[in-house]
């Protein structure tokens, strides 16, 4: 399983904080932000914010990033701290 | 040490405990940031803070690290807290103690700006009017950035 | 605020009354100078400090009319202790509070390097071989000019 | 009279932190460095120090500062706070 997380004004627009997806589904980062598209027709246009980030197992990513199973995959807008 | 936290926490106390960092230590910097009452918009009337636990505690650690490097460092001491602030709360804290005045600078505000681009935290703003996540801000990336030039 | 005495003082209570300057400060930035254990040379047992009374205060009174121009400032704390001084014992403390990050962290790093430079104190190391002046570093004249070519 | 101060390692070489002049003998800082230099001949090196600073009525001044009766002349070598 891949462990899917959503931060802040992404996780309150998709209105859900998680999901579990099989990882057989998604070699990559940029295949699991397909496969969330194409399971959730409404999430296009959120998934596909130039600025979104990625994180895969708590460290920053990119769309060409591998994952395997286990792994924790977060995705969020530019971070605001401080 | 790195605190996230709900709760408040001593800045002075915090502070003194640096001052406390043993006889090589000429130099102590510390910032405070707190929660306006304008930010993005004006009238806010709380802000409410999200991180990414795990990943934040390691994303600051990381930071830490680089400052080490940097600079000859006595003691760094972070807490940012998360969770509704009202206005005039703090929000962070970060404090450094060095041998030399410029280096206690530096690394203080090098840690702030890299906490500001770096760690994962967002911030809500609450106003009158609804409520807004807040953008981040082009001069804070250029405050980031800058360290990458020289050190 | 500014003031020159004998006694120590309590940092952690001039951070926190900055802190509470307001709904606008959003950013408080403090410098603590500590009495070392070297110096110009090595095994500094004490610290003897001296100033000339009535042109200390209006120099650094200057100091902060200068910041205050630069950079908008919601309060300015500034305290320098004279006399026989312990190493560990806090020398000075300055304390700005703004409503930005960036402002802050000038503020107080201009106001220290003026303090370095432009107000009449002097410092003498006394170690077990004997007692001397300490000179003035050319890196803190370099440290004020610096902020002479842009604000 | 003019009010003559000296401080920190002047003070100390001097021996001495304080005396008082006749405002007539010295119209400016120059000449009271040499008056004070040829009354003292022990201090002409003190006193000709190029790195030397002086304050008039608690301002930086320079050799060519005006004097006047009442005023507070300072002598003192570059200042090492903070």
């Amino acid at each position: 399983m891949l462990k899917v997380l959503f931060f802040a004004s992404l996780r309150e627009q998709l209105g859900i904080d998680q999901l579990g997806l099989e990882s057989a589904r998604a070699a990559t980062v940029a295949q699991l932000r397909e496969i969330l598209m194409a399971d959730h027709p409404g999430w296009a246009q959120l998934l596909s914010q130039p600025q979104l980030m990625v994180a895969v197992n708590q460290t920053i990513a990119g769309n060409q990033t591998a994952l395997q199973d286990g792994d924790e995959i977060a995705f969020f807008p530019p971070v605001t701290g401080g | 040490m790195i605190h996230i936290q709900q709760e408040d926490f001593d800045s002075g106390a915090e502070l003194q405990a640096l001052e406390a960092s043993g006889p090589a230590t000429g130099a102590v910097c510390s910032f405070t940031g707190l929660a306006r009452d304008y930010g993005d918009k004006e009238g806010v009337s709380a802000l409410f803070l999200e991180h990414y636990p795990g990943m934040t505690e390691a994303a600051i650690e990381n930071i830490l690290r680089d400052a080490h490097e940097r600079w000859p460092l006595q003691g760094v001491r972070v807490i940012h807290r998360v969770g509704t602030l009202q206005p005039g709360e703090r929000i962070v804290f970060v404090g450094v103690a060095s041998s030399h005045r410029k280096e206690a600078f530096a690394a203080c505000e090098f840690i702030m700006d890299y906490l500001k681009t770096g760690a994962p935290f967002w911030k809500k703003e609450i106003t009158a009017q609804g409520e807004h996540w807040v953008e981040q801000k082009a001069s804070d990336q250029s405050a980031s950035q800058r360290w990458q030039k020289t050190p």
